[in-house]
């Protein structure tokens, strides 16, 4: 077990000194500031970490979560619902369906006219973004549930109750931390969109405004951080995997 | 007593509607068991799906209990599915205790129980174990084993035994037989095995070839008599049943 | 009635309603911080919050959902909210400057006419677009004498321009200073032009409910005016670098305009910018200058 | 079946009539140009569908077909490959976690340096956030694979070809279609970051510039075209579903 | 000749090694068959699954065909896993084919060979079907069809007729023997009835109890002697053979 912990650390060290390597290669090649060389983004990063980036990271990783949370906690009973009630089914995956696709980065003056443009536009925004991928897959995983595993519980007159916490929990479980690893990276992407109004806070606001100085230095050392954080969350993500998942 | 009567069910593949069972009617008593036994294929899994109320594509016909029809909720139907039934994601002492958490029956009253039968059927070491970590055999005892726990009202068995060698087999009818002697469960199982319908069942349902019709409903004198496995009468029971399966199969 | 709205008059602090700017990372908004800094919305008596934006879209889109006063912006957003069925209008000019930039490896003999042909990033429909097409007006081009590359994305035009990937750009300030101050080369601006399409936008509702508040701001802006007329510049050009985002080699690149009073835009400026509209097709209303612009605020 | 398929129509339309009604009533309460009602969009729709739109549509179609091939041609495999031999995974699982989260938007700049503003930039980026959606689904998928349904293959000294194409790609095909219904509706919303340089066609591009006019009918015309583009390819992957999933 | 010496497999549950099997010799002499028998749980299915090289973590020992380390992709090894190892996402037919494809055997020359083998299993009405649309005996037959189509150099069945009824089960023995008898295929079986054990195997090796090592190799002098079943010698090695399991099971 601490072997293998170790192993994946290893090859997490090797992969990072891959990217490293061939980033400098790159910049020496470009030779332009819009690629700086990797020891000076983490010189900056040393530098400013404690006294700017670390505020920053902290206001996104709360929108994240917040908006992450609301999402697994509506979307997942939705999207279990959804897919094991044929009915609920026939009514809402249309609008699933014709809801999904609509961009929701185009509905901005929309939410701000309902919501203001502080952090409830933000979390709002991801929000809506990421329920849509969580219901889909959780939707799909409850699909492929086969019609046998309900038999012991059916022919027991299980109430929806027992079927939901003995059957379409643990099994869309996984997919659900599939669904979950995607729906972080995504919510880091968003960020860029929304926490660039009305707020001084937040790694999107950083890397966005640090791109306005043509402060590459400052905008790659922002990368980063936000990169280590959805690093972070995946590994969080696989430990919970592990954890409870491991009838697999 | 459950009644069956003119009791069909199908199957949609592709764009025909294949027919699994036509037009079955029985009766089993309450307390008493029932064998049944037939080709494969002749929709044994099917007639038992549809005791239980499980048949998706639903049947017609009518099935009662004591002349209700089947509520799943009010009766305890302990269900053993050909494949077991196992969750995967659940240990093994977790799934045998399912049954009596859905049914809410208090566990610290059956925990002497359990553990009996836990022994009997050999899987004291087996139980923080996941299903896919077991053996076939043991995978089926874990099955038997949540249904025993039960102690349901009836009992639909699907091939209960039939990932067992013969002694475990053996040991674990017992387990069964006294199990329904102490509670008098109705009891429905399918079996390919006559001398197991004999051993164990008091009616004997035998099913033609797909799409199953039943053959004959037999009265068996030989239920529970192992000391009769010699006699002539018990050896021409036997033969005449296979006799008759001989028969349709090769017609 | 009259003796109450006295009364609030010399209460100011207690009775003034709150007032919400939206600010641009441009030098037209740098008064504004200027005023906040040294107290003078204070001083008047006036609640002022400045919200800073990082692109006119999300400005607009502020808006128009009611969430702001008034903003720092332009005559082509004006008009473009107005014909969307926005009630706003312009309350003052401000001072901004835009600037035609060619890369470094122009050479410069023809004056505009060497981009003949050449790519001229610009954003597309907007203020950027505007200028570019009037400096080209006036050295007797039309738009279709250039290749418009439209990147919407101030530092990305001035990382394309910098790199030998454009011939030229439009560009606002300070990042137009700022290829210059990197050996890109000047070829015009608005000021030279002698236009002026930066202003003051607020909503009617806001010009209608706040009329005493609205004053008020605009007395700061006058003092913070004054202030940026009568002090050293590097006692602020710190300050302003670091609250409006601008890019540190401003510090010795920028050149800030020399800031008026709030003062109203002229008529000719929105004239022009509204045959301009109407040529284009991007607006078909006509606006007159009595449509659009709002007197007696100061 | 075919009655199956009127249903799913009848559904999905009152699906249609349900958000339209809801959009009607908060148009007439909210009643401000940024919230216009339905019909007026629609007529608006119906006269420059023709003549605008179509065309717009065309592109960002191009775009968006071109992006998710190229993403299935490589990511497909590369999942596979990823899921299934254990070394790979070693390898490139934590290039794939450190990569996934960097924020594709912030690097929009080395993209246009490198790639220029034409089309290949836009599909790129498509390509590159669309990409490690597919990668982790199809892995997360082969990791699901009962170890059973390899033995009689394995037993027979089966070549990677003929595990491959008997049991790797049909095991993940089902859920290689949950991922494309979530990463077509990505790449739509990534359409809004991609068609704003470089271009003067593209719906991404046609929404913006109706946005930054404050033309709001032409805006909400083209939302609608988006997701109604968005719902066909739903309904294309269902479809494909429905015949090549038929097994389950 | 397949030759096993000091086999042994264990498996990770949790953080301990479980043995599954400890230090199995044996030898099977081609074109032989070879039946195992033992209690549930007691590692045949693991035995088997380190002859086709399939045990996933590994095993120690030394398994040799020929003399030579096995290598799937030069010998035919057909192998039959407990729970028939069909394809979910291929239909029956695609199933029977799959090992011929596999081992690039020309189907033209097997075709009449393949409906003959798909007549006598009785799919013959079932080849468009998926799996999931089949009868447990149905499937388990669709497996028995793709190794028996094959014609494998050897031939690895685990429980192969378990969800077979009576006649069926005889019936598809009787294929497996004239296949057998055709091609000489080297076979090893598990089965939990001694009877069959007897009837189809030269050989019969008995596992003891978890976890398993051989009790006992037994050369079966009864070996496809039906005729002989009502003998004294035949009802006095099957009732040895019990006593060897009972005594084993119940110690
Ligand atoms: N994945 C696993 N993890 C831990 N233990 C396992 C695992 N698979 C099998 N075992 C154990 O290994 C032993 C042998 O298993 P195996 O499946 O070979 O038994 P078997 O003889 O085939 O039994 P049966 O007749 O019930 O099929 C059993 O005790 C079982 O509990
Ligand atoms: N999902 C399905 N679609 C189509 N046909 C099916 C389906 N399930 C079962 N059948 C058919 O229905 C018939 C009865 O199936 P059933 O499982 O009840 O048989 P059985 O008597 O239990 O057989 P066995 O002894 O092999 O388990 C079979 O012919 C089978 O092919
Ligand atoms: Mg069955
Ligand atoms: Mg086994």
């Amino acid at each position: 077990m601490n072997n293998k912990v170790n192993t994946s650390f290893l090859s997490c060290l090797a992969g990072a000194a891959i990217i490293l390597i061939c980033w400098e290669i790159f910049a020496l090649i470009v030779n332009l500031p819009i690629i700086p060389h990797p020891v000076k983004v983490f010189q900056k990063l040393y530098m400013i970490f404690g006294t700017t980036i670390s505020a920053h990271l902290l206001h996104s990783l709360y929108r994240i979560l917040i908006g992450l949370s609301c999402a697994v906690l509506i979307g997942v009973p939705l999207g279990i619902c959804i897919g094991y009630f044929p009915k609920i089914e026939r009514l809402f995956s249309p609008l699933v369906y014709l809801l999904y696709p609509v961009p929701k980065v185009a509905l901005l003056p929309i939410v701000m006219l309902l919501f203001g443009t502080g952090d409830t536009s933000k979390v709002l925004i991801i929000f809506a973004i990421i329920i849509f991928q969580i219901v889909l897959s959780i939707r799909d995983s409850i699909h492929d549930i086969s019609e046998e595993l309900y038999y012991p519980l059916k022919s027991l007159g299980a109430s929806f109750n027992d079927i939901f916490f003995d059957i379409l929990w643990p099994a869309s479980l996984p997919r659900l931390l599939t669904a979950l690893r995607i729906s972080t990276a995504t919510s880091i992407s968003v960020l860029f969109f929304t926490e660039t109004f009305g707020t001084k806070y937040g790694l999107g606001y950083f890397i966005m405004d640090a791109w306005l100085r043509v402060n590459y230095l400052e905008m790659y050392a922002g990368i980063i951080v936000l990169s280590l954080l959805g690093l972070t969350v995946f590994c969080i993500f696989d430990l919970l995997e592990k954890t409870f998942c491991s009838w697999k | 007593m459950i009644t069956i009567s003119n009791l069909s069910a199908s199957y949609h593949s592709d764009t025909e509607l294949v027919p699994a069972i036509t037009d079955i009617s029985c009766s089993i008593d309450t307390g008493t068991t029932c064998a049944v036994i037939g080709p494969s294929g002749s929709g044994k899994s099917t007639f038992l799906r549809c005791i239980a109320g499980l048949q998706k594509n639903g049947y017609s016909g009518k099935i009662t209990f004591n002349g209700e029809a089947v509520n799943p909720s009010e009766i305890n139907i302990g269900f053993m599915p050909q494949r077991f039934g196992l969750l995967p994601w659940k240990t093994v002492k977790e799934n045998i205790e399912l049954g009596c958490k859905i049914k809410n029956v208090p566990l610290a009253s059956r925990r002497k129980t359990e553990e009996i039968l836990v022994n009997e059927l050999g899987l004291q070491d087996k139980l923080e174990r996941y299903p896919i970590q077991l053996s076939g055999g043991e995978q089926q005892r874990v099955g038997l084993a949540r249904v025993f726990l039960l102690r349901p009202d009836v009992l639909l068995m699907d091939e209960p035994f039939s990932a067992l060698d013969v002694i475990t087999r053996e040991s674990i009818q017992k387990v069964f037989f006294s199990l329904w002697k102490d509670a008098s469960v109705t009891t429905v199982f399918v079996t390919h095995f006559i001398e197991e319908a004999v051993f164990l069942g008091q009616q004997i349902i035998v099913f033609s070839k797909h799409p199953g019709k039943i053959l004959s409903t037999i009265q068996n004198p030989f239920f529970g008599r192992k000391d009769k496995v010699q006699s002539e009468e018990y050896l021409k029971f036997v033969y005449n049943l296979r006799l008759l399966l001989e028969k349709e199969l090769n017609e | 009635g009259a003796s109450n709205s006295e009364k609030k008059a010399e209460t100011p602090s207690q009775s003034k309603k709150p007032i919400v700017i939206g600010l641009m990372p441009d030098t037209d908004s740098i008064p504004f911080i200027i005023a906040e800094k040294n107290g003078y919305f204070k001083e008047e008596g006036v609640e002022v919050t400045l919200m800073p934006f990082k692109s006119a879209m999300d400005r607009d889109a502020a808006m128009q959902s009611g969430n702001l006063d008034g903003a720092v912006s332009d005559l082509l957003a004006v008009a473009f909210a107005k014909s969307g069925g926005f009630d706003v209008c312009v309350t003052s000019m401000t001072d901004g400057n835009y600037r035609l930039v060619a890369g470094k490896s122009v050479d410069l003999a023809n004056g505009v006419g060497t981009l003949k042909g050449k790519d001229v990033a610009v954003s597309k429909n907007t203020i950027i677009e505007y200028v570019t097409d009037q400096i080209l007006a006036k050295n007797n081009m039309s738009d279709t004498d250039i290749e418009k590359v439209v990147i919407p994305q101030i530092p990305l035009r001035l990382e394309m321009l910098q790199n030998g990937k454009l011939a030229a750009a439009t560009l606002p300030e300070p990042m137009a200073s700022i290829a210059i101050f990197h050996g890109c080369k000047f070829v015009t601006d608005s000021a030279e032009l002698g236009i002026n399409p930066g202003v003051m936008m607020f909503t009617k509702a806001a010009v209608k409910d706040k009329n005493s508040e609205i004053a008020a701001v605009y007395r700061a802006y006058n003092k913070a005016v004054d202030y940026l007329a009568s002090t050293d510049r590097e006692k602020y050009i710190d300050f302003i670098i670091e609250k409006n985002g601008f890019p540190s080699e401003a510090k010795s690149a920028l050149k800030l305009p020399s800031y008026h009073k709030a003062a109203l835009p002229e008529e000719k400026d929105i004239t022009e910018c509204m045959e301009w509209l109407n040529s284009k097709k991007l607006v078909s209303d006509k606006y007159s200058y009595q449509d659009l612009v709002v007197k007696g605020l100061f």
